[in-house]
């Protein structure tokens, strides 16, 4: 089995509720934990029967190799996670991966600016603490609902200035992430990282244009996860130039920005 | 230590070394799966359907989950025919004796024959299947697959232009499973793979519309696997030629049950993205009940399951 | 507090307090759930079938359990229309606006009209339910299930001699279900009720046969949902007459499914035998729902998921 | 609701191995325990999903009203009861009953004769119990496969002689409990009462044929539990005085024997 290629029980060792509807879990694996990067995913079964046969991708929010343990913050949104918001300390989940190709660290960059949206915002935290790591000077932009939904800005906050916009203003400015997208704040990045619901990401990209290069990490229903049923696909670019589906789960969920097609 | 296992069975002229194998679009081209273990454990690989040009396939989303199973409608996505065979099929030679069947669809008689002529050409495809089924595209193929006559004449059709075993995957979505078997088999087909799967939907209630975006989907996974038993009972009683067994299969003892309602080997789909290592799990489980249960070759439990005096093609 | 739903629907000339009712089978004749709850909190009951003469039914085991859902083979056991009128129905007369359906089953033309005949002029039967769908016994009707010409005979034949309205229940083992639907519906039939269970096995390793007594069961509960649902947002878009949807409904939220898929009013099967108190349960959820969703009629969702420009008949 | 009809959610208190493949369950309700005979069987959930949907018949083996629990024992047979034993204590179960007709007690019996046969021993505890507490004499006749699958000789000892049969001879004598019923036991005996597979049900019908009264208590596959399905029949002798199907979950699962129809 190669290096990204795992398939493992986990026990819970902690899950809480951080914000309204959102849980954060951490997971602790028996052996050494396999490798990971942020922006990949766990694919996690929710239950042991075939009642919800498909796995749920949750993005790793953390990890910690000494501790064996993985970290993500999801939100309550259908029958599969309310299940995974039952399992309690002690339980046992199926965990694949972590899965997909992350986002990649650039030698060289030093500023740079990571913009989360919603339960696009936890990958942003392992992404954070490995680019400081690194010696980049991170800014994080997450944008919320509103206050009570809003999460993880404390994690956040470790690693460098944390700006926040929620739709109706109860947190920081009202609106959107792009609008902390200025011209000069865009000139002063070297790399932007962004993961959020469609619209956010197709923001983004415009609001960055030929200004800023980066990332934006792509949500899709999955099938499978690792690459067999193509069910994850998003319109790009491919290799040959033209526009064709990519599998999210394979090929992304992590893509340079300027590769994503959005249909508008 | 336990007594080895016979694990090898025929299907037609192709001889497997062992009887499990991922059905066709569970298992992409299998260069993924290759990440995962090595792919000579199979007796055999069902590619994803093949078509004559390239198709891009479906909008999304293309996947819903069901109470035991899930919905899917790719849409047929693939290279076509030309990359398939440059690209996709030969590092599938790498690993031994391992078969590789080649799933072909199309929209009429001509598509189908040209795809299934170059496949059989390109000495890549150790047989074929030929997907009159698929639900999941406007004229994809599945006014064949319920049509007993215009099966019939796309399997002679293609007959005659390939020279591998030709496997036809039969629809579950007909009145009657036994009048298709017995019409593809006097066409000429060298074993049936059924079933594909039974045409669903799922209506998302807040967007007040079908969550697949186009409208309907395949059902497969667990829940299918009472009528697809039912029908390869029936069928294989009605046929001489040997059928593989899918849907559902989950276990090594869900395999045992195809056997035992006539299957000669079986195919895992929907398992393989629960489970990666599916395949070599389930045939794993295969070996340890044939153990448990004191049998000697698998082949043996084929048909088990019929009444006494029920005989293939009798 | 929230709005009153209006929860009010007809199908055909019947008019009912509600679209939640048991389906025929699961239910027997309603003695034994008259002891969990007050009937009249239902729409209506469907009550098993009945035939002219008795039926002793299949030998045992008449049920196995599948993934998400169930097979059932009882055989029609039940004791012949005549003691279903004296002893069967009229106890159900006492609980306020619960309509009677009563599902009749036969093996040829005459038995059905006759039975149809007896129950209709009986003054019990609000509505009876043709099941020309039952698989689960040798001439038990499914022939009618599969045959849209025999099936329009029926109808008619029926029709002839009931003056309450004439739901006729499809059978899903079918290619073509709006050719079913619109073959009755133009045979006279007043309402739809769809699906009744797909056909079905399951095999008992040990034993090495099919574990229902006579082979083959009906299959039913959540597993079988998609198909319902995908054939009715198809049948009901190709007919005028109301449906009443059933199969694998465990919830509310399944129930409004249904009717965005174009069924009128819902019937609970499986979920019964699951959870005694599923129909009052289940009606209480479509309130929520409704009630969350500002929906004040629940007749409005009827179709809700068809895509514009729709319509039923168009 | 009558008295007979429950559903409810009970907790696990106890729930450990009594012998191979054989599990004691103790469940205590929140409230007060419905009513509940000796015979009766608790109709129980295994998940809480659509995985495995039916409900699977225990006996009912003993209760305490004090302590509003119920106990059962269970052979780990299956798909579901295998799901059952993973339950832990604190966990909850969804328990309809207890359900049936259990078995009648007569007034002035002096001596009865208990016959179970291995999972058909359950239900001559809280029978044996009842019986005691009547002060009827008890007499409890077991078999069992073999000795490790022996179970509650210990808690049947309590209320009187138990004479133990054994197919390989392991425990007590070799061979049925048939053997037990001499024409000397059955002429002191007032009424018997049997629970086990059919082939014994059959044995014991026959043997004691003319010369004793009794019940027998079946076991059919059943879907619903609750007499609405008609899964559960067993050939019986109708009210009619024909011989028809009866509802082995309404109208049993305790019989009279003379009503009770075996296929040969
Ligand atoms: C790469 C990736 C990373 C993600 N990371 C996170 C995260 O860190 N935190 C978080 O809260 N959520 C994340 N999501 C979204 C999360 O996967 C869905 O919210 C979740 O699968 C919904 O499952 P459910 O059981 O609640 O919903 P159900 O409706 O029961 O799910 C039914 C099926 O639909 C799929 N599905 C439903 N909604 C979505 C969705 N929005 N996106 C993808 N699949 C969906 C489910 O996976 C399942 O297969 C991520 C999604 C992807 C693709
Ligand atoms: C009235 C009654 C009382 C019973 N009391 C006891 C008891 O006290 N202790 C005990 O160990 N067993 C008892 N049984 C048998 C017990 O119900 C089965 O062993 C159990 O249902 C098997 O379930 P499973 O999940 O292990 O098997 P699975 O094979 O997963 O079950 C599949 C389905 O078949 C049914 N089924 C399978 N085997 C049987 C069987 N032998 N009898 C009835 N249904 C079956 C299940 O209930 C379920 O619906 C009783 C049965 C009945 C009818
Ligand atoms: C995502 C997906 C894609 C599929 N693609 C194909 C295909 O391309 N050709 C084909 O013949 N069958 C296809 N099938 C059907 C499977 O090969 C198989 O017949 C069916 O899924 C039943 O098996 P299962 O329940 O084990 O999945 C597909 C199934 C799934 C779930
Ligand atoms: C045990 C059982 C008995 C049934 N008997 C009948 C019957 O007598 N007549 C009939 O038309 N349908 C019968 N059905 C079919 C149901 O009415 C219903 O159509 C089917 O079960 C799908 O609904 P469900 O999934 O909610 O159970 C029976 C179903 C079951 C499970
Ligand atoms: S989810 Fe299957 S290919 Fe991506
Ligand atoms: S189990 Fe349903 S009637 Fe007895």
């Amino acid at each position: 089995m190669p290096d990204h290629a795992a398939k493992g029980r986990y026990s819970v060792v902690q899950h809480f509720a951080v914000a309204e509807n959102m849980m954060r879990l951490t997971i602790e694996s028996e052996g050494e934990l396999p490798p990971y990067l942020p922006g990949q995913f766990l694919h996690i079964r929710v239950t042991d029967g075939s009642d919800h046969l498909l796995r749920r991708p949750i993005s790793l929010c953390t990890a910690s190799r000494i501790h064996k343990q993985f970290t993500v913050v999801y939100r309550i949104s259908g029958k599969g996670t309310k299940l995974l918001a039952d399992k309690r300390v002690g339980d046992t989940l199926d965990v694949l991966g972590p899965l997909g190709k992350g986002f990649p660290l650039h030698k060289g960059d030093r500023n740079v600016l990571l913009l989360g949206g919603g339960i696009g915002v936890p990958p942003m935290v392992e992404l954070a603490k490995q680019l400081t790591i690194q010696g980049v000077k991170v800014t994080t932009i997450v944008g919320f609902q509103t206050a009570s939904q809003a999460i993880l800005i404390d994690d956040l906050s470790q690693y460098g200035e944390v700006l926040v916009a929620t739709n109706d203003g109860s947190l920081g400015q009202k609106g959107f992430v792009t609008q902390y997208l200025t011209e000069e704040r865009l000139a002063e990045t070297d790399r932007f990282y962004a993961c959020g619901p469609s619209p956010m990401l197709a923001a983004v990209q415009k609001a960055t244009g030929e200004k800023a290069v980066g990332y934006l990490s792509l949500e899709e229903r999955m099938g499978c996860g690792i690459g067999l049923c193509a069910a994850c696909v998003h319109k790009a670019v491919m290799p040959d130039g033209s526009v064709g589906y990519r599998k999210v789960c394979k090929e992304g969920p992590v893509f340079a920005a300027e590769e994503v097609v959005f249909d508008v | 230590m336990s007594k080895e296992v016979d694990l090898s069975v025929q299907i037609g002229d192709l001889q497997l070394k062992n009887p499990v194998m991922p059905a066709s679009g569970c298992f992409a081209f299998g260069k993924e799966m290759a990440e995962w273990y090595d792919l000579s454990r199979l007796g055999a690989i069902m590619v994803k359907a093949t078509t004559l040009e390239p198709r891009l396939g479906n909008p999304t989303p293309r996947v819903a989950e069901t109470s035991g199973g899930m919905l899917n409608a790719i849409g047929l996505q693939n290279p076509g025919v030309e990359k398939v065979i440059s690209e996709e099929l030969p590092h599938l030679r790498q690993y031994e004796d391992l078969k590789i069947i080649v799933n072909v669809a199309g929209t009429a008689i001509d598509d189908y024959v040209e795809t299934a002529r170059r496949l059989s050409e390109s000495g890549l495809a150790d047989a074929l299947e030929l997907n009159i089924s698929c639900p999941n595209v406007k004229c994809g193929g599945i006014q064949f697959g319920v049509d007993p006559t215009l099966a019939a004449d796309l399997v002679r059709a293609v007959k005659q232009v390939t020279s591998v075993p030709l496997i036809v995957k039969l629809s579950p979505n007909v009145t009657d499973i036994v009048e298709m078997a017995r019409a593809v088999e006097a066409a000429g087909a060298d074993a049936l793979s059924m079933i594909n799967t039974l045409v669903g939907m799922h209506i998302d209630l807040e967007k007040r519309k079908p969550l697949i975006a186009i409208g309907t989907g395949g059902l497969s996974g667990p829940a299918v696997k009472p009528v697809a038993i039912r029908m390869i009972y029936q069928a294989a009683q009605a046929v001489r030629i040997p059928i593989i067994g899918m849907g559902g299969i989950m276990s090594g003892e869900d395999a045992i049950e195809y056997f035992m309602a006539g299957a000669s080997a079986v195919a895992v789909g929907t398992a393989n993205f629960v489970n990666p290592f599916a395949c070599p799990e389930i045939l794993d489980e295969i070996v340890a009940w044939c153990q448990g249960h004191g049998v000697e070759r698998v082949r043996e439990l084929t048909g088990a399951a019929w009444k006494e005096g029920e005989m293939p093609g009798a």
